[in-house]
């Protein structure tokens, strides 16, 4: 049918004009203006491999993190003990390894499965007892924090050994292998969600729990997986962390939440429109990481990268939603009653 | 008929559900054959969706059985429209036609996204319109998002199956042209081999499409028979558990101009004008699409206006500014009862005191209790919503009471402007005559009301005279001696 | 806060004599420890069933420390308890008024900063119930007894500064990082740049602040980022090499490799770090005599005993300068100077 | 009306053994059970009245912060920044009465005022540039603590004056000023959200903000003045832990907001059917320090206080969640999707 490839054509070259739009990926130009900027600023330390290799490897672990609360958040519930998860692997692993002496592959597996275990605690939590994810991984923290506390002595955990440190930090083209696993992983959980019944599963019991099991989804098993997938992933950031410092420490977990969240939040915004997703997220991490990084470079005041953190964040969020809403308004002459402005 | 074709794809068996106290299926039976349609009526609260919730296994019964064997054959797969649609309002359409199909293999199998988009356009183009599948589905109008439900049900369906299609009020929000469309795809899906169990309050549909009514009254069966055997009194007898007297208005006697609305413009809205006096009831029809569920919005200052002026008696009211709207006398019902007409997770007293009225509140503004729940009793009792509980969440109450509620709120303001869409969407003839009879009662307090409603039979009993929109512009009047059911619809489907 | 951008690159060399004295200030504590803090005799034993509470507030250095009292306690016949404070000031104060409460005979702090507990030091003291406060720099008016005070903490940066000069021969640009979050960073960062300034008047100084808030995940981005940016850097100095957790992976990444790390206070990882040679030397404190002797000052107030002079006025504290080749010990116990304290305490205590 | 006054009668009745119901103040329950196990425990120490009073001391600043919390959360949105707007006013009171030496109530006012102002500047944020509360206050917590190290110089502020100590700790029969405060506020509160029309008006922008628009709320008022609210009342709380310290600290602000959310999401199951309200979040706080604090007195070990924070929440939710009828439940559960949805 011709019509219909004109059609089709049509589709794809407004799609693609969409997607470079400013407000759809405004982040990306952010990072364009950053980069463009500190060049200048900064010509001999900022546009180096060397920058690109730090920063790819400063912020693997919290892409991970990141990445794997994207799931969670996409199927509607919180994961706020994501960094008490990550702090929880990185002392397990350390725990096994050193105190247990259990070997390489038992540890991190044993770590891997203490992962999911918190993750299908958390999961039944909110799908059997019933109470809200917000409130059931508020108390799971705790609860991991003190089991943290348990195990480590609060002490930290040293001599996991040579072989383990590599597992982070072997490099591969001058780039740390956490950065590749990173990638892995981002890639595995990008197809799920957009590219499988599952992905679309997990975003219809986001968006509404109730319709999703009424049209036959199994919401409670789709919130189970994705917080059981979130606990793994926060898990291998955790021991990828132990790996890269060598030590297992009790205090660090909690201190990788709200980064995370600020990533997933903000690559909310970016590429799809309000829906959760991966790409937007990395790019959402490395987006604020340079902005860092740039200004740290340039020599600005300790407390400069903070504010960058939080202004970068909005900025990025409002401009999206700005020139979405002007587009929106501006397509309300269309042949279609999609109702322009939801004014009501 | 023959006795062999009456092949049972459901049995429901004595089936009963509390909801605490409250019993709202009472050891029901019915049985829905293949090439049935199977009505199910009721008053407000009966327990029409309890029942198809049961169905649907989102609540467990805690009595009887449903059978879902057929004789030897496969086990029956049930499809549904809930009363509330069940579709996920932040997908797209194409999204939601693909959500928990199981025919399509391992929910990890890649998704053929083209092949979905354009299923999905031959979907919709089925049932005659045309919109953006990729759209979220929570910006369609009610009216799409009903056809996108009714896709869904639809999708992949083929003889070799049983099936048994649920329709829980699939009606409520669409217009006759698109309410024939979807009886034609019923009946077809029905002579096709698949049973229907069909749920509505408007009951000429039912005579229309059934082949067997059941009615409830408070949960239990009262009645079940073949739809030859009854006609429309009959069945609001059934219903209603009595006559209900249907409303006969008279042209009141015109007051003074209390809306002038001047060259309108907004959303689909391209041109409108209209002068309403106080006493008179003016309707509006049109199909979907033709501005019909965005005018009352528009005037009201909901949606946002381009141009023109809304004159409410000596004052203009401005767009944006709701509050003011609501001052100077106008009350609006929109026909989105779950996204705009009210806070489902609030009580029903809070919902229906929630417009604020002026010189109820005792000193420190506080809000006198007692005084409030008398009032909100005599509504409940003035609109018939049962349960009469006022302090239970509005979520828990049934559709129809629901929408009682969120008109009481409105009445309760003593409005000069009423302005209604999809007044008595959902409610059932008993109820739909008390509320006619609420809003000629305001009517004839001296307010004026605007009607904007899909049905075209209850314009015609309750309005003065119909205004008649298509794309967005006025294209007909129809008053006085023409004004029937008939007259409108023809009016309203374009040449 | 660079002292003069002009000294920059024109690195001169180090006279021979300044090379000297810095060594002078360094040997004594390169390869052996700083002097045995407590010489004089408990006067009389504790009396039986003495209880002395211990504010843990979940920090490494902190719960190390209550570790290392246990045998001190045991050794002394007292019931040593922890209580747990929160990451937060109303769990700190939370803590001490549970403390207060329970009427201890004497109270053990270790880093909680008394402004967070003003109210509660006042009660206790008021209680007469005495406080040893380690790792803190209160004034005296406060009534706390501080073995390791401001004194021990100059010495710190004094000490590092002088490693420094000792082992470069021309002028070089250090950096120091610091926490003001912590109140000794002042006396640190005096004793370190008034060395410096007085060994090596060539020397460019950096004072950075860490956040405190970023040990454990930012902070080695920031010391990298800021090395990147100062190239010239040569020396680098830590207030506390806590802020050192994660770093070498991360100097690794960035190709940092002709840098001196010149430590203090190391925990476990940092001594881990030093013995794979992952990081140039550190300024060891001898936590487990430090942990004794803040037994052994509980048990003198207790019984009323005056004390030492050098705990009196904060500084009692051994230092040493750990080589790679000085970590012969098993890093997770810490550094420990002085291997029989256990015997040494015991013969004062004439147990 | 005899009828009428019996249909009154049995309300009342049944309303008094409803709000007597196990899982409707299941907090409560655990309360008592836990003064008792305690008392048993621990006779010498537990059940004095100066535990009673160190209890109430301790956590009335906990509390104030939770009061406030409410308010935004009742109206739909998160604030995140309520720990670092504690640190801020902590740190700006000090600021401007050591450093700068503008007196007792120049400082105290002043000090409101700059809290008010972020709190407007968070409410426009989300009303006016349609940013999710949830990124708003993300963001706005990230350039608070940026601004805390640009006044503070990262060090803490000494020589705030006895007087300024006064507000905090001066004893009335016994307990201090901060607890008094605690309550005229949480009754402040109480009334205008559970008495007022404009408590009404929260609560329906929460439910559903569209609706609550078309019913004539300003919705985007009511968000705005609620998070102002909430700013000052953790601008009170930072005043008084400021006085309570005599100190202005740095660090201090952001360890008090999980607690905080903890005791909201935790009062909401409690007295009003999952509806945030003041009453619960009060209780909550203090049933949580209670164990917190009979735990210290008993002795466990020093991972059990943070244990039994966890534990408590959920088994005081779960246990709300299983007796109370099913249909609650799923309006709590609604209620929370609205909450994610809003913030998304
Ligand atoms: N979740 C619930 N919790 C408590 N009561 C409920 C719940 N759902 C339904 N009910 C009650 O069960 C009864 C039957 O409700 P149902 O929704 O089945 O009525 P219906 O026949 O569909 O009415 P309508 O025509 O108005 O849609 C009503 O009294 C209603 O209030
Ligand atoms: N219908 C309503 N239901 C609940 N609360 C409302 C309603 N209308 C307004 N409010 C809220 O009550 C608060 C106080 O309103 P108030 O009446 O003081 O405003 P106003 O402009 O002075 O109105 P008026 O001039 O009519 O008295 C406002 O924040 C408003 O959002
Ligand atoms: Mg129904
Ligand atoms: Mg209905």
């Amino acid at each position: 049918m011709p019509a219909n490839s004109t059609g089709q054509t049509q589709r794809g070259w407004h799609g693609l004009l969409h997607s470079l739009a400013f407000h759809n990926i405004s982040a990306v130009y952010i990072w364009v203006a950053m980069v463009v900027l500190f060049s200048l600023l900064v010509p001999e330390t900022f546009p180096t491999v060397d920058t690109v290799r730090i920063v790819l490897a400063d912020q693997a672990l919290t892409a991970i993190l990141a990445i794997g609360l994207v799931l969670p958040l996409a199927a509607g519930a919180f994961d706020l003990s994501i960094g008490s998860q990550l702090g929880l692997a990185a002392i397990v692993v350390a725990w096994m390894l050193s105190v247990q002496d259990l070997g390489l592959w038992i540890s991190v597996l044993g770590t891997l499965a203490v992962g999911a275990a918190v993750g299908l605690i958390n999961g039944l939590l909110i799908v059997k007892a019933k109470i809200s994810s917000f409130i059931t991984t508020l108390g799971m923290s705790s609860i991991i924090l003190a089991g943290i506390s348990w195990i480590s002595h609060d002490a930290q955990i040293l001599d996991l050994g040579a072989d383990f440190q590599e597992i982070a930090t072997h490099p591969i083209v001058g780039v740390p292998l956490s950065v590749y696993v990173m990638v892995v992983l981002a890639v595995c959980v990008w197809y799920v969600l957009d590219n499988t019944h599952l992905g679309r599963a997990v975003y219809a019991t986001g968006g509404n729990a109730e319709a999703a099991r009424l049209s036959g989804v199994r919401t409670g098993l789709v919130v189970v997986s994705c917080l059981v997938s979130c606990s793994l992933l926060a898990s291998v950031a955790g021991i990828l962390l132990s790996s890269s410092l060598a030590t297992g420490d009790p205090t660090i977990g909690p201190g990788y939440m709200l980064p995370a969240f600020a990533a997933a939040f903000l690559g909310s915004t970016q590429f799809r429109n309000g829906r959760f997703n991966v790409l937007g997220t990395v790019v959402a991490v490395y987006v604020l990481a340079t902005g860092v990084k740039g200004l740290q470079l340039a020599g600005a005041p300790v407390w400069i990268p903070e504010l960058f953190n939080g202004v970068a964040l909005l900025v990025a969020v409002a401009v999206n939603r700005r020139q979405g809403s002007a587009r929106r308004a501006r397509s309300a002459r269309a042949a279609t009653r999609v109702a322009a402005e939801r004014a009501v | 008929m023959t006795s062999e074709q009456r092949r049972p794809l459901v049995r429901v068996d004595q089936l009963t559900k509390y909801f605490g106290n409250t019993c709202a299926l009472d050891r029901v039976d019915l049985t829905v054959h293949a090439g049935e349609v199977l009505a199910v009526v009721g008053h407000n609260g009966s327990g029409k969706s309890t029942l198809v919730k049961l169905l649907a296994g989102f609540h467990t019964p805690d009595g009887g059985t449903i059978g879902l064997q057929g004789e030897a054959g496969p086990e029956t797969e049930l499809r549904f429209i809930h009363q509330d649609l069940g579709l996920v309002g932040s997908l797209s359409t194409v999204e939601n036609l693909g959500l928990g199909s199981t025919s399509d293999g391992p929910p990890w199998r890649r998704l053929r996204k083209m092949a979905e988009r354009l299923q999905a356009d031959q979907l919709v183009a089925q049932f005659g319109v045309d919109f953006d599948v990729d759209a979220l589905v929570q910006e369609l109008s009610p009216a799409e998002q009903t056809i996108v439900a009714i896709a869904r049900a639809l999708r992949g369906w083929n003889e070799e199956r049983d099936v048994v299609l649920v329709l829980d009020e699939p009606t409520a929000a669409l217009h006759g042209a698109e309410v024939d469309r979807l009886m034609a795809v019923v009946r077809r899906v029905a002579e096709r081999g698949a049973g229907v169990l069909f749920i509505s309050h408007r009951l000429d549909e039912v005579l229309g499409v059934a082949d067997t009514v059941v009615a409830l009254r408070n949960g239990a069966v009262v009645g079940n028979l073949p739809c030859s055997e009854t006609d429309y009194a009959g069945l609001v007898e059934l219903v209603a558990g009595g006559v209900v007297e249907e409303l006969q208005r008279r042209p009141a006697e015109r007051g003074d101009v209390v809306l002038r609305v001047n060259a309108l413009q907004g959303g689909v809205i391209r041109d409108f004008d209209v002068t309403v006096h106080a006493g008179e009831i003016v309707g509006v029809a049109g199909i979907l699409g033709s501005g019909r569920d965005e005018l009352c919005a528009t005037i009201f200052g909901g949606r946002r206006r381009t141009r023109g002026t809304v004159r409410l008696r000596d004052n203009d009211l401005a767009s944006g500014d709701l509050r003011q709207s609501i001052r100077r006398g106008a009350a609006f019902v929109p026909g989105d009862r779950h996204q705009h007409g009210a806070v489902m997770t609030m009580t029903a007293t809070e919902n229906l005191a929630s417009v604020r009225v002026p010189g109820v509140e005792g000193r420190w503004r506080r809000v006198r209790k007692s005084h409030e729940s008398r009032e909100v009793a005599e509504w409940f009792a003035a609109c018939g919503v049962v349960p009469a509980r006022p302090e239970m969440q509005l979520s828990q109450f049934s559709g129809g009471n629901q929408q009682k509620v969120v008109l009481a709120k409105w009445l309760r303001t003593h409005p000069n402007l009423l302005l209604l869409e999809e007044p008595t969407q959902g409610v059932d003839v008993g109820a739909k005559a008390v509320i006619h009879q609420l809003i000629v009662r305001t009517a004839n307090q001296g307010a004026a009301v605007l009607v904007a409603s899909s049905e075209a039979k209850e314009l015609a009993q309750l309005c003065d005279r119909v205004l008649v929109l298509a794309d967005g512009v006025v294209v007909d009047e129809v008053a006085g001696q023409e004004l029937t059911e008939a007259r409108i619809l023809h009016a309203s489907v374009p040449a | 806060a660079g002292c003069g951008s002009s000294k920059t690159g024109t690195a001169s060399a180090i006279a021979v004599d300044v090379q000297t004295k810095a060594k002078e200030i360094v040997t004594p504590y390169e390869g052996r420890p700083g002097a045995f803090p407590v010489t004089e005799k408990l006067s009389s034993p504790v009396p039986a069933g003495t209880r002395i509470a211990y504010i843990d507030n979940g920090n490494a250095l902190v719960s190390l420390i209550f570790r290392l009292m246990q045998p001190a306690a045991a050794e002394l016949g007292i019931d040593l308890y922890a209580v747990r404070a929160g990451t937060s000031a109303s769990g700190v104060q939370a803590a001490f008024s549970t403390v207060v409460q329970q009427r201890p005979d004497a109270v053990i702090n270790t880093a909680i900063d008394p402004a967070l507990w003003d109210n509660q030091r006042r009660q206790l003291i008021a209680a007469k119930i005495p406080i040893v406060s380690l790792g803190t720099v209160a004034a005296a008016s406060n009534g706390l007894v501080q073995p390791n005070g401001a004194a021990a903490f100059e010495r710190q940066g004094r000490l590092q500064a002088a490693w420094l000069v000792a082992n470069n021969d021309k002028s070089f640009e250090a950096v120091l990082y610091e926490h003001n979050e912590l109140a000794y960073a002042a006396a640190v960062k005096k004793g370190f740049e008034s060395e410096l300034e007085e060994l090596c008047p060539d020397c460019v100084v950096r004072v950075v602040q860490i956040p405190i808030t970023e040990i454990g995940n930012k902070a080695p981005e920031r010391i990298v980022s800021d090395l990147q940016a100062h190239p010239d850097t040569r020396g680098i100095v830590f207030q506390s090499s806590a802020a050192a957790t994660g770093l070498p992976a991360k100097l690794k990444v960035a190709g940092l490799k002709d840098v001196q790390i010149v430590g203090a206070n190391p925990l476990p990882t940092n001594l881990q770090y030093l013995k794979d040679k992952q990081s140039t030397v550190e300024l060891g404190t001898d936590l487990n005599t430090l942990a004794w002797t803040a037994m052994d000052t509980a048990a003198r107030l207790i019984v009323g005993q005056k004390l030492q002079e050098n705990v009196d006025n904060g500084d009692a504290l051994v230092h040493q300068f750990l080589r790679p080749e000085d970590i012969t010990f098993d890093p997770t116990r810490g550094f420990s100077a002085y291997p029989d304290v256990a015997d040494r305490f015991r013969a004062l205590w004439n147990r």
